[in-house]
């Protein structure tokens, strides 16, 4: 057991790969000498050197482009995008081009690359730093999209998301980087908890409350905050595909669901995920999937940021919204 | 304020003229053969034929759309048989020719314009690419490859050289100019292959560059060069050159092959609402396969009957081309799920076996 | 009352609209003298001049971000992309400065840029020219998003995006553009519809089935075809703001909503509408949501297009699934 | 296969050297007044100072990052007072002395380095745009400016003349190169100001570039020059003539000038992970604000009292800068609500009234 922050479980996770696998790369702006601007590839540069852990010219179209390349070659880059807001200029290279590959080939060419994001915002950041912008992913067919929301997924799912043939898209909280946790390193990552599936993370009676990512650990702090009722909390872990199984026989036994996110509201996973679980619950739900997001506005400055991301306190009412039915 | 373009006029590098005179160049000297020269007039043939009856699927209805390579047969050919096997080429959706030199068949490249796939080919197979309509997109594939390819170690004389290939246009495009970027810095073994045929769609150089194409190279650190793109004599020496270049661990090269689109965009399009008659004929004069022809005849290295067998060829061609299209496979509904991923994914399997007992509700109704 | 196709309506809303304010350019790939691979813009450059009717350099992302500096000098450009699936270069300068500017700036700066995207399937092209990103925008904060049925709305809508000073996604069912109706050209605009408002296109009592752009025909076709029931078609004509009321209304009469696009399934604008009128019509809805979508995979070759898109036959059946509750 | 870069080292166009001697330059002749040299060191000195407090200012929490300008002062400060109070410039985040030529108030700058504002001032009132955060996109907004500022008619010697600024990291983007090529086909009045300050974050000029920035524009087929960018008469002239020549309709130049990050990249930042003491120090003895001490010095322009006097107002600046940072109002909750949108939107109006009344029930809760 080795004590870890998520920040140092997937330098861990990814230094595993790394020896693991020859092929595995790891590229982006400033992830070589500096280690990234989150240290997230401290020391990789130094033990497998440039020509496997790359400082690319500052361009995320070139990266995500060529690391698409790279895996035609038998590759398997690990993409690092600094930060979520510098997303968009990869957008076409990786909506048209990563996401399609495997389709478009029928089948002939994989691409097993990993683009990780840090996301979200909490971190009294400039514009642009602290975006949350998993709806534009999850609703891209060919893509996988994963959040970790603590240190032992954070080991193991970025390992297993490098082992995937398919693309992933790994959804780092910025903001919990240095949450820590115990970590069985040793452990063999057949027995991790598949990427897929989504977690109970503290069992309840009354009501789910679904999370993901930074929100984790608010959605932690309603359930014991609310001591009227027993609230069961869910770490879904994987934004596409999402493990319904898991979140329908939880609302099935509580009858209420709140879904809470940092990403905006209009479109974002929480519609998807009411939307779903009101088809196959429809008559189990004693109050409507109630959704506690960031307002449909752009990331406000920083000042305002703690008024519009989804706390405590608006997690709370959101569940008792649901109660109000 | 548009028309302050500003044109010079740089020399081609030329080996053939128009008349089919073998002048040959300084710089790229090629050692050729007669046998070699016929092969590569062959080639010409029979992708114009190749293409002139796709035009004609088209119309017929066989295809949903074509992309002519009509007056490109020099650039491509020249450059796609300056390949080696282990070479490996990112064409962008018109490169029928160089398909062609990789050994692609006419019913793989057809799939995609008939709509029955999206691809067609395997690209592992042919060291051949698959077509990519994002403009610009295929060069940054094409660098990342060429990334690998350094990491591998395959440099050095039997090294491996990718080529990527795009149009005027592409230029304009910021993949295409960060590819460059990466390439330089990187050092990658990468020939990006420009065939500027003078128009993209209804719009002419001008408007996406106003100066030289090949110019565009040095600003970013290594060699540009413009060639008679219909000359298939000079693109084989100058892109085997670069090609080689490449392998060896010099690193990138732009080739401008400077030539001229003779048909329409592609099938959807009507060339004569944007460009007049005179330029077309100015171009016929340069035809790539009639200047070899010619110097297969002036110097006697051919006679009627290898011509005649050549024209038998690409009859034979176009009929195969007929029949191989007619007779591609459509593929079924459920195929709309196929290789969405690699590994099993609950939501697609889920997707696709509600569509399999919605279909199947049909059958059992006996509709649809 | 001039007869008029979707496509020439646009054309004739664009020429009405550049002949009223000097102001308003047109620009994009092949826009000018071709008149647009559509002839959308056909004749425009010919009487507008080419400062007026741009024919770009083939970069979409140079495009849109010209297109900010124009509107930042007064200009109000109204931007061609040529097919939906060549919006993506153009990702970063949309969703990073032309929906954040007017917030960046306190106001200080307005964006009065119209992006003209010909979207959806169903015309047997290759790929990358049949895609429905209509949820990219709607999920984006300082977006208005658009789309028109008719060549009535085409004809107006078009021209009130034009004099928004928001920026305005306008999605033209490209599969439609030949579709007619008599358009009143000399009418006032300030009696049009608002661009903000849903339409009820069929009354009916027993079911509301929604859509939009290219769908809104098809769903009546379904409404007509439905002889058990009387159904209610709303033609959505703005994806943001949705025209929560006008579909409010119409659910809490029928107690049934479908809703039906050719975007992809998850995280589909249908995805929103479910979750909001869920929350909404709670106690109304005698059935969840029923969504109709295209499945979550890429847009397939042309030859799978008619199983792929929502057709007839799937609304039928989902109006179907929501009377089986 | 990452060190095969060829590092030609061109002239570097200089008027001032750093030991204070006025040598000229043939091309760029410089009229310049002893007044008009001491104005230029009072520019430095003060830009030099407001940068340090806001140094400190981040240090003690008042704001949430900065930016630091040091080292590149003669850059900013010579190209900022070249411009005309009808031009307009486009800055990347990092442009303190831009902004301090064109007016802009601390109070307004630190706005968005504090996290109460994501812009912070006029850019019409000031012909200075926002600080755009996500690199290369500006450079296409000046661009569409200028191709405005065309169809305004506003050229000639009374015209309109538009800069962007940016990094040598941001040479690598695509929207930078795209730029590059709209406004070089639409001849557009755009100086492309680079500030190559040897580093992007943590990666040298190598990984961007394998030959010299300045060099890129002659590929999309306008002028490219690198000039001193330690030397803030260099910096003048030859951005003075760039804008004259733009002005003047003969379209867009790149001036790469050469210069050095002396700080941190951000407050955030700590290069000592990256880069060695020694390469600072080789810069220190080309600091911007020396050479013209020294030859105001050495030249007899100025006198102790100035040098004092020049001081002195730096300090004032400085209490000036730390109170109006202190007394930047922070917004009100409500405000995430503010200008989303220019017309009535009743999407946002609906999230702004629950969210009034969701913060209304604390407050009759008499919490938060
Ligand atoms: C990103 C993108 N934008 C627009 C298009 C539509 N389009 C297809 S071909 C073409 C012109 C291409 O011109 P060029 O690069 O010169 O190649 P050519 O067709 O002449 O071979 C355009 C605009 C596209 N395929 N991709
Ligand atoms: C599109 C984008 N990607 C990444 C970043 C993160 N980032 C901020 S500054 C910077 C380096 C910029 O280097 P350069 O262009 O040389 O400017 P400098 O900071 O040296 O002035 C990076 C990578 C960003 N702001 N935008
Ligand atoms: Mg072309
Ligand atoms: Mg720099």
């Amino acid at each position: 057991m080795t004590n870890l922050t998520i920040g140092k479980a997937i330098n861990a996770g990814l230094r595993a790969a790394m020896e693991h696998d020859p092929k595995v790369l790891v590229m982006g702006e400033d992830v070589g000498r500096l280690g990234g601007v989150f240290r997230v590839t401290d020391g990789l540069h130094k033990d497998f050197g440039a020509d496997r852990v790359i400082d690319t010219p500052l361009a995320e179209s070139g990266i995500v482009g060529t690391a698409i390349g790279m895996a035609m070659r038998g590759y398997r880059p690990v993409v690092e995008i600094q930060f979520d807001g510098f997303f968009f200029p990869a957008a076409n290279q990786t909506f048209t081009q990563l996401a399609k590959m495997r389709r478009r080939s029928a089948g002939t060419l994989s691409m097993p690359v990993v683009m990780r994001i840090p996301y979200g915002g909490g971190i009294g950041a400039v514009e642009h730093h602290s975006e949350s912008p998993e709806s534009y992913f999850l609703h891209t067919a060919g893509l996988r999209v994963i959040s970790v929301a603590n240190a032992v997924d954070a080991y193991w799912m970025i390992q297993q998301a490098i082992r995937s043939e398919d693309p992933v898209i790994f959804l780092e909280p910025k903001r919990r980087y240095y949450e820590k946790a115990e970590v069985d390193t040793e452990a063999s990552i057949a027995e991790a908890t598949p990427m897929g599936a989504a977690r109970v993370a503290r069992p309840g009676t009354d009501a789910t409350l679904l999370a993901y990512g930074p929100m984790v650990k608010t959605a932690l702090q309603a359930a014991e905050a609310d001591t009227d009722h027993s609230i069961e909390v869910i770490d879904l872990r994987s934004l596409s595909p999402v493990d319904y199984p898991t979140i329908v026989e939880s609302v099935k036994k509580t009858g209420r669901l709140v879904v809470a996110h940092e990403a905006t509201l209009t479109g974002g996973p929480g519609a998807e995920i009411a939307a779903r679980i009101t088809e196959e619950c429809f008559y189990h739900l004693e109050s409507p999937v109630i959704r506690v997001a960031a307002f449909d506005t752009p990331y406000p400055q920083s000042r305002l940021e703690e008024y519009y991301l989804p706390d405590l306190d608006r997690v709370l009412d959101g569940v008792d919204r649901a109660f109000a039915y | 304020m548009s028309d302050t373009t500003v044109h010079e006029e740089p020399e081609l590098i030329q080996l053939l003229t128009p008349e089919g005179e073998l002048t040959g160049h300084p710089d790229y000297p090629l050692e050729i053969t007669a046998d070699e020269i016929r092969d590569l007039y062959r080639d010409l043939v029979l992708v114009r034929r190749f293409d002139s009856e796709a035009v004609s699927l088209q119309r017929q209805g066989e295809l949903g759309l074509w992309a002519s390579l009509l007056g490109q047969e020099a650039a491509q050919i020249g450059s796609g048989r300056a390949l080696r096997g282990t070479d490996m080429a990112f064409p962008s959706y018109r490169e029928h020719g160089v398909a062609w030199c990789r050994g692609v068949e006419p019913k793989e490249l057809l799939g995609m314009f008939r709509g029955v796939t999206n691809g067609g080919w395997d690209p592992h197979e042919h060291g051949f690419h698959l077509y990519t309509i994002v403009i610009g997109s295929q060069a940054l594939h094409a660098t990342g490859y060429a990334m690998g390819v350094q990491r591998d170690g395959a440099v050095g004389e039997d090294g491996t050289a990718v080529i990527t290939y795009f149009g005027d246009g592409a230029t304009s495009q910021g993949d295409t100019n960060e590819a460059f970027n990466f390439a330089s810095v990187n050092n990658a073994p990468v020939v990006f292959f420009c065939q500027n045929n003078q128009w993209a769609i209804s719009e002419p150089l001008e408007r996406q560059a106003r100066v030289p194409i090949y110019k565009r190279a040095s600003g970013f650190g290594f060699p540009g060069l413009r060639v008679d793109g219909n000359d298939v004599l000079a693109v084989l020496a100058v892109t085997r050159a670069a090609l080689d270049n490449a392998r060896e661990g010099n690193g990138p090269t732009l080739v401008e092959a400077f030539t001229y689109r003779m048909g329409a965009h592609t099938t959807n399009d009507d060339p004569s609402r944007y460009r007049n008659a005179a330029e077309l004929e100015e171009w016929k004069a340069k035809d790539p396969i009639l200047r070899v022809r010619r110097h297969l005849e002036n110097n006697g290295l051919a006679d009627e009957g290898f011509f005649a067998s050549v024209d038998a060829e690409a009859d034979a061609l176009g009929e195969k081309v007929r029949t191989q299209c007619r007779n591609l496979p459509d593929p079924g509904p459920l195929d709309i799920f196929h290789e969405v991923y690699a590994e099993p994914n609950v939501h697609i399997d889920r997707q696709r076996a509600e569509y399999a007992e919605y279909l199947a509700s049909f059958e059992a109704e006996g509709v649809r």
